[in-house]
């Protein structure tokens, strides 16, 4: 739209619109474009998020699509470019050219989760691709003994995104150091619908009943294998792995049920991401590099009643 | 005299098939067959117990709605509420679990909300005459958003055992929820076939006008097709979050698909007034074998969809070649 | 007729469905300049053998052959037929419901301007000429949906019109038309026979076939029986009797009854218009209904005959009148309540609102008894059948079962078919609407039968029918519509054609 | 003299008016103006002309299919696939554009991608006379999964500007899609309301059988409106992929049911035969505004499918309730 196009050149650094984007804090206006409206761990970043916004006298939207799209996404932060927003925050799903049209806008970007690489974002923070893979690669060994060879299966919410992509890659890089030999036999979706990852763990265990490493990468996915695993008792033959800290899933790591989860905080990818674009926008202030790591860690029975505070340290700009 | 008899015996075997390839659900269970021919040739666990009952208990739960939706789809309506209303259905009886109330009522007030439910959706449609297609998403959304307004989009958990007891309950090893699928499919099947409720249903999709002139209440029939609907997809909702531990606030997305497709390739006419519940359920059936095998043959997830997409056309197509065979030979059988 | 060069030949044509053998090897002649009528019962093979003409049964389906002017032609589609001079009227009313009477018309040759676009205007006025030649004043810019079946009868004429064939193919035209748009008719044949054009000319109403038809050929069971011509003068008893293979002493059976006391009174109705805002078509018509009596309605297309009993049944909107049933007042306002005081109405227009094409005989037979066939809570389809079979056979509907679909019976057989739906149910007062519609002549006098039989059991009936004669025969009591008003009442002693006629059409 | 013309002006302005109600349109067009006056008076933000082109522009991705939809639903067919086509088209093109292929040509290759996808729909309902429900969900599949064989799931990007630049390039300020999307429903209208075709596709959703006595090539119509909007939906995934500057291959997910949704709000019959391009346009139009209002009325995230819902329902409920006061009005008239 003209308006936003011609305001580009003039405000291209968000330290010099603070001023003329009127000073007092209370007027901005953040939004917040997740990629699942209302899915369990976003809203702890939802709950971050708000969080951050009452503390700052901010006013926050959060928004995103029903289920899982990029279009839905891009929509979203082109709304927010015509609203005039003061700050985005978004995820890696979407698109680079709406992102563009944001920090054209002179509106920073921060990206949480999974990162949106070549484009000019105030920073990213999230989870470290390769620090999760190192996790449970050390934690699988652990369980399963270095000498064991390991057949591996992996499933995730959607194939057809980039991220799911650099977690597989990122663990098949990491467990090469397995030197026992290590085989990723087969990829399933969960569509985030537990019920059909439940369906995918049943055939898969079926179809390779070899497989000896169970890796979720999406949160509702965990749980659901664990069940098929007690349900077929495989409990000590298979070494199952979450993601993420959600009520069911740290029961299940109690029980025994999953043998550990990765976790990043959530909770900061709302609190802190808030905080870095307002010290950003007020103060101009800028994070020393732009690539971060939210705290990734992996929980286990060890850990599970004392890890939360972990997730929740806020690192100032 | 004694190949006098086996002549007979051929003759009257040979009239059975005529009969059965004459049936209009012939075509369905021959795919059926073959596809299951084939998987088991790539991998025999598909034809183990264990798996076969896994496909079973899986269909439990599209096979409870698929036998409403078939009332639907042969009045010539159409219902894309019930994958929300299985939610809803889930979260509403999760939650009066957890607020104390016995279970038994807890899954009274579950099926009650999609009573509610479809009964609402049926009002609308049968006063205000608007697309079923319009009102059904409607409610797709409505439903979908009190589950989220109720939840908070949190699953709701953990679930009190007596909820997941009616998962896991067995008779003679079949599992309680196919049991209640088929016995459900069964009672739909009677009154369809042999019940003048069932008969106003065809009626209603064959001709409304002419239903209604021969004294037929056709919007109380109506109206009753999407209370049963939405009441089955309740229950379905049920079951599913006993079996999940879980009353997830994303349950079901998609299943209205499911459940239309399994009724239709089971030859339910999307036209309305034709179709029977033997078909739905084995087309039902049939969806879940596709589903199941896919992994089960090792087909890479990447080539997964391509493979879904062309068997289901194939089945399809081999009902139609199916249709030109008969045709074929009646003509010539007149030669 | 002495010129003889044959403009359509149709050789050993067998034509063959599921279950049933339509036509056996058929041939037949058609020359310049002439009616050929072709007659038989229902299920004959009548329709077949006009639609494999027409080429809606593409000749892949088909034995035999067929040449236009000695030169052989293979018809894969309506359209190739009709590029060969072939036009056709069907039986069965084929209209788009929801386009206007003009596009629908000249549907599918609409006139274009440049840049090929549609030329509404040259529509209109094609269309509206067409219908003129009619003398049918209809609306061309209505839909088609609003119109009485009569009404539509003639816009199918129309659209065959328009297609100025050299070869014209009527079946059963008239079978809803009064007689004044009969005549008319048979003065556009006339007049297109003049012109050099043959026709084909199918009917049940014999007098009017006599009457038009240079030559008649009669198939019975898809075999042809017999040919008569003009020239030589028709017998009405031998061809009855080649039609439907065995004698028929009375057309109109008799009975002894008496006429009790009133059963039914409607007053001062008041029906609106279905299309024009603001009309009333019944405006205010109020009579009674005695106990065992035939009553008929008489009058012209469009004087709203079905509407008035339509909005009797209760299936349209009435905006004023009362309803009293054996002196009590009742309120109707839905085919249900009717059916609740033992009223039924046989609809004019079977393929719209008689019968339920997805389903059998058996179950279109017995849909209206559905409450009467219930045992515990199911149907009991052993008396289901036996209901359904005795007029399955009083009716002789020609079909290989009771469980055969009813949309692949021939026009008369579905209208047995729904007849006897309501000739099932044990009811007081039973409004047929053309009942006889398309029925041949052997049944219509069991119709009769059947009709005489329910009124002398007490039952009231009223009854429309185009078919004057009929009507004069079979009824008691004649209420003459017009202008929306009752116009005359007649006792059966008073009433005859040319008067009911007057009496219709006085202005 | 004076106020006899002032009674002709009114009168005759009265005459507009009851010809705009009784127009089929005039619901859903109130509708919308109804709706995006309160959400201005909630945030005027919405009527900012940043907005505003930025609905239209959302709106021409999805308005460029619903043309073609909209002749498929007349006829009384559906296509489920578009979602995936749309996927598969931009996927083409920029794979196309990534092997080198100067732009123009790999957007005619995708665009081809649509024509061959859409023949390939049309022959089989034409040919085997399969309900359309099942060979397009059919199809659905096939692309989506020719889509992730493809892409092995990864996004395609970057994409050459050349590509991008269709979707940047502005006349007078309207983005380009916007431009196209309405000249498609242009020509879509006059061809549906002036042209033999047009007509065609009427007569083939009122009565099939009539259309084809009548000597209309129904088949060829068919096959031609599958053609028609698979291309489209091609071509508007083409727009799509050069917007996001990516060809993802999840795009499209759910998108059939928004062009499907949008067309029946604006007033095209389920059951066929019936509708307008102007009125499918508006829906289009009506479903973008409803979603973009949402964050714009800071709805809370759990509440707003209930509000999609809500408002869904109602927008249809006032047509309805428009034509009762029709009627009333002319009976009226009648007393
Ligand atoms: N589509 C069909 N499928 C099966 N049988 C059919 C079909 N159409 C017609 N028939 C059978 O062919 C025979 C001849 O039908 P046809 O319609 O030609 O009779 P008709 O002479 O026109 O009778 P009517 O006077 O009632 O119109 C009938 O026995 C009918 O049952
Ligand atoms: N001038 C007209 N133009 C178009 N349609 C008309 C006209 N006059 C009457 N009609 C239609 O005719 C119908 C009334 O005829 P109706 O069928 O009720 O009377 P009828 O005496 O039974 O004549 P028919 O032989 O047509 O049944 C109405 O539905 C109306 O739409
Ligand atoms: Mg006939
Ligand atoms: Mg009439």
């Amino acid at each position: 739209s003209p308006a936003s196009s011609s305001a580009a050149p003039s405000e291209s650094t968000p330290a010099s619109d603070a001023p003329t984007e009127s000073a007092p804090a209370k007027d901005l206006h953040f939004v917040y474009v997740s990629p699942l409206l209302a899915h369990p761990v976003w809203l702890l970043a939802k709950e971050g998020f708000d969080q951050a916004c009452t503390e700052l006298g901010i006013q926050g939207d959060w928004v995103g699509p029903q289920n899982i799209s990029p279009e839905e996404m891009a929509k979203l932060i082109e709304t927010a470019v015509a609203q005039k927003a003061d700050a985005i925050i978004t995820q890696g799903l979407v698109p680079a050219a709406p992102v563009k049209l944001a920090t054209e806008a002179g509106i920073p970007v921060l990206v949480v989760d999974s990162d949106i690489p070549d484009v000019d974002r105030l920073a990213f923070f999230g989870k470290d691709v390769d620090i999760q893979a190192k996790l449970l690669l050390d934690a699988a060994e652990e369980k399963l003994g270095k000498d064991k060879p390991i057949k591996c299966s992996i499933q995730v919410a959607a194939l057809n995104y980039q991220i799911a992509h650099d977690q597989i890659d990122a663990i098949k890089k990491a467990f090469e150091a397995h030197t026992a030999g290590f085989e990723v036999v087969n990829i399933t979706e969960s569509k985030s619908d537990k019920m059909k990852a439940t369906t995918e763990w049943q055939n898969t265990f079926k179809a390779y009943p070899d497989v000896n490493l169970a890796i979720n990468l999406a949160a509702e996915a965990g749980p659901a294998c664990a069940k098929v695993v007690e349900e077929m008792g495989i409990g000590e033959k298979v070494a199952v792995y979450g993601v993420d800290d959600v009520e069911e899933t740290l029961d299940l790591i109690r029980k025994g049920g999953l043998d550990g989860t990765v976790a990043t905080s959530f909770y900061n990818y709302g609190y802190q991401a808030a905080y870095w674009l307002y010290q950003n926008i007020t103060e101009g202030k800028k994070p020393k590099m732009i690539l971060n790591d939210a705290g990734t860690i992996m929980i286990t029975k060890d850990n599970v009643e004392n890890y939360s505070d972990a997730l929740k340290v806020k690192v100032d700009l | 005299m004694s190949n006098q008899l086996q002549e007979k015996k051929k003759s009257s075997l040979e009239s059975k098939f005529r009969w059965f390839i004459q049936k209009q659900e012939s075509s369905i269970i021959l795919a059926t067959i073959l596809y299951m021919a084939v998987v088991t040739c790539v991998n025999p666990v598909f034809i183990s117990s264990g798996n076969l009952f896994n496909v079973l208990k899986t269909m439990g739960y599209t096979l409870i709605t698929v036998v409403g939706m078939s009332f639907i789809l042969i009045t010539g309506g159409l219902d894309l509420s019930v994958g929300s209303v299985l939610a809803l259905g889930g979260v509403i009886t999760g939650m009066a679990c957890k607020a104390g109330i016995p279970v038994a009522f807890a899954i009274l007030l579950g099926v009650l909300t999609g009573v509610l439910i479809g009964f609402i959706n049926g009002f609308i449609i049968v006063k205000a005459g608007i697309p079923p297609l319009i009102v059904t998403l409607g409610m797709q959304y409505v439903a979908r958003g009190l589950v989220s307004v109720l939840t908070q989009g949190v699953p709701i958990y953990p679930l009190p055992d007596g909820l997941m007891k009616i998962d896991q309950l067995k008779i003679l090893h079949i599992p309680m929820v196919v049991i209640v699928a088929l016995a459900i499919a069964a009672i739909g099947h009677i009154l369809l076939a042999y019940a003048p409720f069932g008969r106003a249903i065809y009626a209603l999709g064959g001709n409304e006008e002419a239903a209604r002139i021969s004294g037929i209440n056709t919007r109380l029939t109506k109206m009753m097709v999407y209370v049963i609907t939405s009441t089955l997809a309740a229950l379905a909702g049920i079951f599913m979050s006993a079996r999940l531990g879980s009353a997830e606030a994303a349950a079901g997305t998609g299943y209205e698909l499911t459940v239309i497709c399994g009724a239709i390739i089971g030859g339910i006419s999307t036209f309305g007034g034709m179709g029977s519940i033997v078909g739905a359920t084995i087309g039902a059936f049939f969806m879940e074998v596709l589903t199941n095998s896919l992994t089960l043959m090792r087909i890479s997830v990447y080539w997964q969809n391509l493979v879904v997409g062309v068997i289901l056309v194939l089945a399809v197509l081999l009902d139609q070649y199916k249709r030109n065979i008969i045709l074929k030979n009646s003509i010539k059988a007149k030669d | 007729m002495n010129n003889t060069n044959t403009v359509l030949s149709v050789q050993n044509v067998t034509k063959k469905f599921l279950g049933t053998t339509a036509l056996c090897n058929v041939s037949l002649k058609l020359y310049q300049n002439e009616i050929l009528a072709v007659m038989g019962e229902n299920g004959a093979g009548k329709s077949t053998l006009m639609k494999i003409l027409s080429g809606s049964y593409p000749c892949a389906e088909y034995e035999g052959n067929i040449f236009l002017n000695e030169q052989m032609c293979r018809f894969n589609c309506p359209t190739d037929s009709e590029n060969m001079g072939i036009a056709m009227i069907y039986q069965e009313l084929n209209l788009e419901l929801d386009l206007t009477v003009a596009e629908n018309i000249m549907l599918g040759r609409l006139p274009l301007k440049k840049h090929r676009l549609i030329d509404w205007e040259q529509t209109k006025t094609i269309a509206r000429s067409a219908l003129d030649k009619l003398h049918a004043d209809i609306d061309v810019n209505v839909t088609v949906r609003s119109l009485s079946p009569s009404m539509q009868q003639l816009v199918c004429i129309a659209r065959a019109l328009v297609r100025n064939p050299r070869i014209l193919i009527l079946d059963e035209p008239t079978s809803v038309l009064t007689e004044t748009e009969t005549q008319k008719l048979m003065n556009v044949l006339c007049e297109l026979r003049e012109q050099g054009i043959s026709c084909i000319y199918i009917s049940h109403k014999l007098d009017e076939v006599f009457e038009i038809s240079d030559r008649m050929v009669i198939l019975r069971d898809g075999q042809y029986i017999s040919e008569y011509r003009k020239c030589d003068g028709y017998d009405s008893t031998k061809v009855i009797e080649d039609m439907i293979g065995r004698r028929l002493d009375v057309m109109y059976p008799t009975l002894e009854r008496e006429i009790g006391k009133e059963m039914l009174r409607i007053e001062h109705f008041k029906v609106p218009h279905t299309f024009a805002i603001g009309k009333n078509i019944i405006d205010d018509v109020s009579f009674s209904l005695y106990r065992g009596e035939i009553l008929g309605l008489a009058g012209l297309v469009g004087s709203g005959r079905s509407e008035l009993i339509n909005a009797l049944f209760g299936i349209i909107p009435k905006t004023n009148g009362k309803v009293f049933l054996e002196g009590k007042e009742i309120t109707i306002n839905s085919p249900q309540d009717a059916k609740k005081y033992g009223i039924g109405l046989m609809t004019e227009d079977r393929k719209k609102n008689g019968f339920v094409g997805t389903m059998s005989i058996c179950h279109n037979m017995t849909l209206t008894i559905l409450k009467e066939l219930k045992g515990l809570l199911l149907i009991d389809s052993k008396k289901e059948r036996k209901r359904a079979k005795e007029y399955f056979d009083t009716l002789r509907v020609k079909a290989p079962s009771l469980d055969t679909r009813i949309t692949s019976l021939s026009g008369g057989n579905q209208q047995k078919v729904i007849l006897s739906k309501w000739l099932m149910t044990d009811l007081k007062v039973i409004l047929l609407d053309e009942p006889t519609r398309g029925i041949d002549v052997g049944t219509k006098s069991e119709i009769y039968k059947l009709m005489l039989e329910l009124s002398a059991k007490g039952i009231c009936i009223i009854m429309i029918s185009s078919e004057m004669p009929e009507l004069v025969a079979m009824c008691d009591r004649f209420v003459v519509l017009g202008k929306g008003k009752v116009q005359k009442i007649m006792s059966k002693e008073e009433a005859n054609e040319i008067n009911l006629l007057k009496a219709a059409s006085n202005t």
